[in-house]
């Protein structure tokens, strides 16, 4: 039993993973604080929700449609937001006030049951004694397939290497020819992006809810947290550790007691290891850039 | 010492109409409105507290609202302690666990601050719901509905608004203390730039400690006012987070850091979610909690001082240009 | 004030290298130094906005060197900062007050302190105006102000000359020295040099973190060395 | 090949720049010196932009520049090293060179850019997978000079190439900015240094308070007692 649940809880946090690789983007990147994040999670839910509604296409594929819808609504939202950017407490409440916008919008159109996709295939690979779900292991596989991909562009494309450069010094980035506004606009865009398809994959294990925003949000903090601030690695590390830890609690201890345990780790870490469990950024540092001669 | 005088005489005239207004209403349904407007004017101002002055924005706080209205409840049904000491037991449980809160995570940068303090908040409301023997899970407490001063429940609604007023009071006599005091000179000066404030010899993490403690013992107490009036508590109103954000967007929209920002908030916003809700509550549900969303981007995108902060810088301007005017 | 063998690392680079001096009760002291040699980090360790990383710090004949700058402040020390931080959304007079509530503890003594100090520097007529509203000059007195309330026994001057015009430095050179004849020990921190070698009794030089002279002004500003720091090699030897 | 006219510049509300002019022509060493606070990096970081000009202009091969972004000037050729070296801590030092062939325009010269870089400097070759944070200060600033040189620049504004470093690699960052010229690059140094920079220089300016006190050739200026005392304060 054990094995399976390690399992399960690997399968999960690569969808975990892309959400938390997303704020990460967005945060480090574009310097926001977004409190929004797991609601645009919540939103690729219910846009794959009314793809299959409308067309009857699964997340499997309409993720593909899927990931152009929330980078416009990241576009969007970062045309609302860019006014904010260096003001930690205004980000703070707008990005608040923008979960309550699209977590209400959601209640309005879709009321407040929760939804849950229907399994598309009545049986499950096994192995040895543990089972495998197609859903996981195929919402996995979309996970590993775009993480990869995302890395790729990070490290080998002048794209990529230009938002870490931005990340790490903005106006050293436009001495060297950067349009630093334009890969912030991108960064964000890609991040919720992930968001988006994280939760067009999660639709494939968990139901939908309007205000589930509220625990993907702090789920991806969580996780990057742990991971260490702007470490992909690490975050992938502490995505997994994530996933293993929602899937023991939830059948040791019992299903509502699956937050509280990260919860728990989450504050720990905080006051513990400030720095996040596999270095990085720390906590406490202004980024900012102090002008003096 | 005049300026002080009129301020005070200023403030007795507001409450003076806000009870008169009590009085007049003489009707349920009004009083109820009344009441919730001003239970709400309570939490902004308290929130205020810590997140306006301080700068420390929790979005945690139904945690103390919650825990204030759980101790009271409990000790009144398991104990039958009169809720006349569990509304201040309630305030100090509140503290307690804001005396908690601040050693584990009051160091932390902005962001992280504010996200332990969810994190708290649903660790709570995790709990509340399991621990059903004490709590009555999700279903709930109820407190019977058997009037008398002992057990703190009442016939008239306007007993029960008279106590929110109270209350109110407290809070404003608290923060107008506090911004006179040496305290209130400390927090702002944190909130502006702590490195400098330390320079100056200011405690910043006790300063910081200190708006948490009296904002989360005005929360708790208020939680446990709030569970007598409504007879009725559960970890579903009483330990989520969209109170916390509603009662921050109460500040940020009335104005954050002044005494009465919060107030205007709670006088403009309570009415407005309240009609709408009325009106509109069966059919587009959460339509209000949206208007609140667009309300609150809108007023830290066009101002972000806020109602209250906005029109007090327009007559400071005023009073200034006439002066300029005066003088030439 | 007693420096001794103060080092402070960030990340393995040596930002202030073994640095050794003493502030004697009284005087005017001048620290000077290139970009990047380590004055303003040599304040921050001193004044507690980092810890060092070794060596001691004594104020008084206590040793202060782990203590935070809050508790530094109460011990007689007060400090500015090289870009000012003023507290933007308070006024003027209660920027001040933020200091003098140190030692005066009711709301009526602090602001009558606080006016004090105001007039003395001769800002009084901006007490009600926003900092953010004001030059910098003025931003730059006020800072002055603001840690003078707290009434220190030692003051650190970063650059609070910087940015001024001839006149408005003159004024506030005229200032230190009053302070300074009223018993006020003061560190400097200055790239005009022509005002350090008005004021300074003992002007300490550093030079990449490390010190490299420590004498009275006019020794100081022909020691080879220092002609090397600050002009590059060979100046002084070629120039014969 | 730059020109500036009467510009006036500074931070916030604090003007550093009083009605400064010069001019920089094409394929020399221009060296600008003046004690630390004169302005240097104010002036030229409104140079490159990212700094705004208050009143003046600025004109860079006959084009006015005055209006321009950062990101535009450096396609233009107009390049700055700056001041600590600012290089990409977490990024490897290859890719920190990579940077510097962002733009499409040198795209194409990448790959020989980057040999004359390694060429240039050995050290970086070893080191090329290693993160930029960990070198030591003489091979972060051979590095920030590198990337530089990756985006083909026409002019090169160096900031205090020889800031923090041992007197032993400031002899070398000032041979290797020798050779620079030659490879016909209009050079503006900026420095502390002001011995070595003068004697390097075709042309010098002193910056005195945020206004330009003397100008003339390197040897000139090497010579004038008024220098030492805008240094000095004698």
């Amino acid at each position: 039993m054990l094995l399976q649940l390690i399992i399960s809880g690997i399968l999960l946090g690569g969808v975990y993973a892309l959400t938390s690789m997303g704020l990460s983007l967005v945060f480090g990147v574009s310097k926001i604080v977004n409190f929004a994040h797991g609601d645009f999670v919540v939103i690729g839910m219910y846009s794959a929700l009314s793809i299959f509604y409308v067309t009857g296409l699964v997340p499997y594929i309409s993720w593909i449609i899927v990931i152009p819808i929330s980078f416009g609504v990241g576009y969007l939202a970062y045309q609302l937001m860019k006014r904010t950017i260096g003001e930690d407490v205004n980000q703070i409440f707008i990005t608040i006030g923008l979960s309550m916008i699209i977590q209400n919008l959601i209640l309005m159109l879709y009321k407040s049951d929760y939804r849950a996709m229907k399994s598309l295939f009545d049986s499950s690979i096994k192995l040895g004694n543990v089972y495998i779900s197609y859903e996981s292991l195929l919402a996995f596989g979309i996970a590993v397939l775009v993480t990869i991909g995302f890395l790729w562009f990070l490290n080998k494309t002048d794209t990529g290497r230009a938002m870490r450069a931005v990340s790490q010094d903005k106006s050293a980035a436009s001495l060297m020819g950067v349009k630093v506004e334009k890969i912030s606009v991108l960064a964000f865009g890609l991040g919720i992006s992930m968001a988006g398809l994280a939760g067009c994959l999660l639709l494939t294990m968990y139901a939908a809810y309007p205000t589930a925003g509220g625990v993907y949000n702090l789920l991806a903090w969580v996780i990057v947290v742990l991971g260490g601030l702007g470490q992909v690695g690490g975050a992938l590390a502490a995505a997994f550790i994530i996933g293993i830890c929602e899937t023991l609690t939830g059948f040791y201890i019992g299903p509502d007691f699956r937050q509280v345990v990260y919860y728990l780790f989450f504050i720990a870490i905080l006051i513990i290891k400030p720095q996040g469990l596999f270095s990085g950024i720390k906590l406490h540092k202004k980024v900012k850039d102090e002008v003096t001669e | 010492m005049k300026l002080l005088n009129n301020k005070i005489i200023r403030w007795a005239a507001f409450f003076l109409v806000l009870i008169i207004a009590g009085l007049v209403v003489d009707n349920n349904y009004y009083l109820d409105i009344l009441i919730t407007v001003v239970f709400y004017a309570c939490m902004a101002s308290a929130w205020n507290i810590v997140g306006g002055y301080a700068g420390q924005v929790s979005v945690g706080h139904v945690a103390f609202l919650g825990l204030g209205a759980y101790t009271s409840t409990i000790l009144f049904l398991k104990l039958n302690i009169t809720p006349l000491i569990g509304i201040f037991a309630g305030g100090i449980m509140a503290m307690v666990l804001a005396l908690l809160i601040g050693f584990l995570t009051i160091r932390l940068r902005g962001p992280f601050f504010t996200l332990s303090t969810i994190a708290i908040a649903e660790i709570l409301l995790v709990l509340a719901v399991r621990f059903h023997g004490l709590t009555g899970g999700s279903e709930g407490l109820n407190i019977p509905y058997r009037p008398s001063v002992y057990n703190f429940v009442f016939k008239s609604y306007f007993t029960y608004y008279m106590m929110f007023i109270l209350l109110m009071i407290a809070i404003v006599a608290v923060i107008s203390y506090i911004n006179k005091s040496r305290t209130g000179f400390y927090l702002r000066a944190v909130r502006e730039d702590e490195t400098a404030a330390s320079s100056l010899g200011v405690d910043v993490l006790r300063s910081k400690l200190t708006a948490l403690l009296v904002s989360a013992f005005f929360t708790g107490v208020g939680g446990a006012l709030y569970a007598q009036y409504l007879l009725f508590i559960d970890p579903h109103t009483v330990f989520t987070v969209s109170f916390s954000t509603k009662v921050a967007a109460l500040s940020i929209v009335g104005g954050i850091g002044t005494v009465i920002g919060p107030i205007v908030g709670s006088f403009i916003l309570t009415p407005l979610e309240i009609f709408l809700r009325s009106q509109l509550g069966g059919t587009y549900q959460g339509l209000y909690l949206l208007i609140y969303g667009v309300i609150m981007v809108s007023v830290i995108l066009i101002i972000p001082k806020g109602i209250y902060g906005a029109l007090s810088d327009a007559i400071k301007r005023r009073r200034k240009q006439v002066k300029n005017e005066l003088s030439a | 004030m007693t420096i001794d063998k103060v080092t402070k690392e960030f990340g393995g680079l040596k930002a202030v290298n073994d640095v050794s001096c003493t502030v004697k009760e009284g005087s005017i002291v001048g620290l000077i130094g290139p970009n990047g040699s380590g004055k303003t980090t040599l304040f921050n360790v001193i004044s507690g906005v980092y810890k060092p990383t070794a060596g001691t710090i004594m104020l008084d004949g206590k040793d202060i060197s782990y203590l935070s700058a809050h508790k530094k402040t109460m011990m007689g020390m007060a400090r500015t900062f090289q870009v000012v931080k003023p507290f933007n959304n308070i006024s003027v007079l209660e920027n001040v007050m933020v200091g003098s509530y140190l030692h005066n503890h009711s709301h009526h003594r602090s602001e009558e302190f606080a006016k004090g100090i105001l007039e003395r520097l001769e800002i009084d007529q901006f007490a009600d105006e926003y900092p953010k509203n004001l030059p910098l000059a003025i931003k730059k007195k006020v800072e002055i102000a603001r840690a003078l309330a707290t009434s220190p026994k030692i003051l650190l001057l970063d650059e609070v000359m910087g940015g001024l015009n001839p006149q408005e430095t003159d004024q506030v050179l005229q200032t230190i020295v009053k302070l300074n004849e009223e018993g006020m020990t003061i560190v400097v921190i200055e790239h005009k040099m022509r005002c350090i070698m008005a004021i300074a009794e003992k002007v300490i030089v550093l030079d990449s973190g490390k010190m490299i002279a420590m004498d009275v002004p006019e020794v100081v500003a022909k020691n080879p060395e220092v002609i090397k720091a600050y002009l590059g090699d060979e100046y002084h030897a070629e120039d014969k | 090949m730059l020109k500036i006219n009467n510009i006036a510049s500074g931070y916030g509300e604090s003007q550093v720049l009083f009605d400064v002019s010069l001019s920089i022509p094409e394929g020399q060493i221009v060296s600008l010196v003046g004690s630390n606070a004169a302005g240097k990096t104010t002036l030229i970081n409104t140079i490159s932009g990212l700094n705004r000009v208050w009143s003046g202009s600025i004109e860079f091969l006959g084009e006015d520049i005055t209006k321009t972004s950062p990101a535009d000037r450096v396609e233009l050729g107009l390049v700055q090293t700056p001041e600590g070296r600012r290089l990409f801590p977490d990024l490897s030092v290859k890719d920190n060179l990579l940077m510097g062939s962002y733009l499409k325009s040198v795209r194409g010269k990448r790959e020989k850019n980057l040999k004359n870089a390694y060429d240039l400097f050995p050290r970086l070759y070893e080191r090329r997978d290693q993160m930029a944070g960990s070198l030591s200060g003489g091979e972060q600033q051979m590095c920030a000079i590198a990337r530089s040189l990756m985006t083909c620049p026409k002019l090169l504004i160096l900031d205090e190439p020889s800031l923090g470093l041992a007197p032993i690699l400031i002899m070398q960052v000032f041979e290797i900015i020798k050779d620079i010229q030659k490879e016909n690059v209009t050079i503006l140094l900026v420095e502390q240094n002001v011995q070595q920079a003068l004697k390097l220089a075709d042309k010098g300016y002193v910056l005195e308070s945020g206004k330009v006190t003397m100008e003339g050739t390197g040897e000139f200026l090497l010579h004038d007692d008024g220098l030492r005392k805008a240094y000095l304060g004698m």
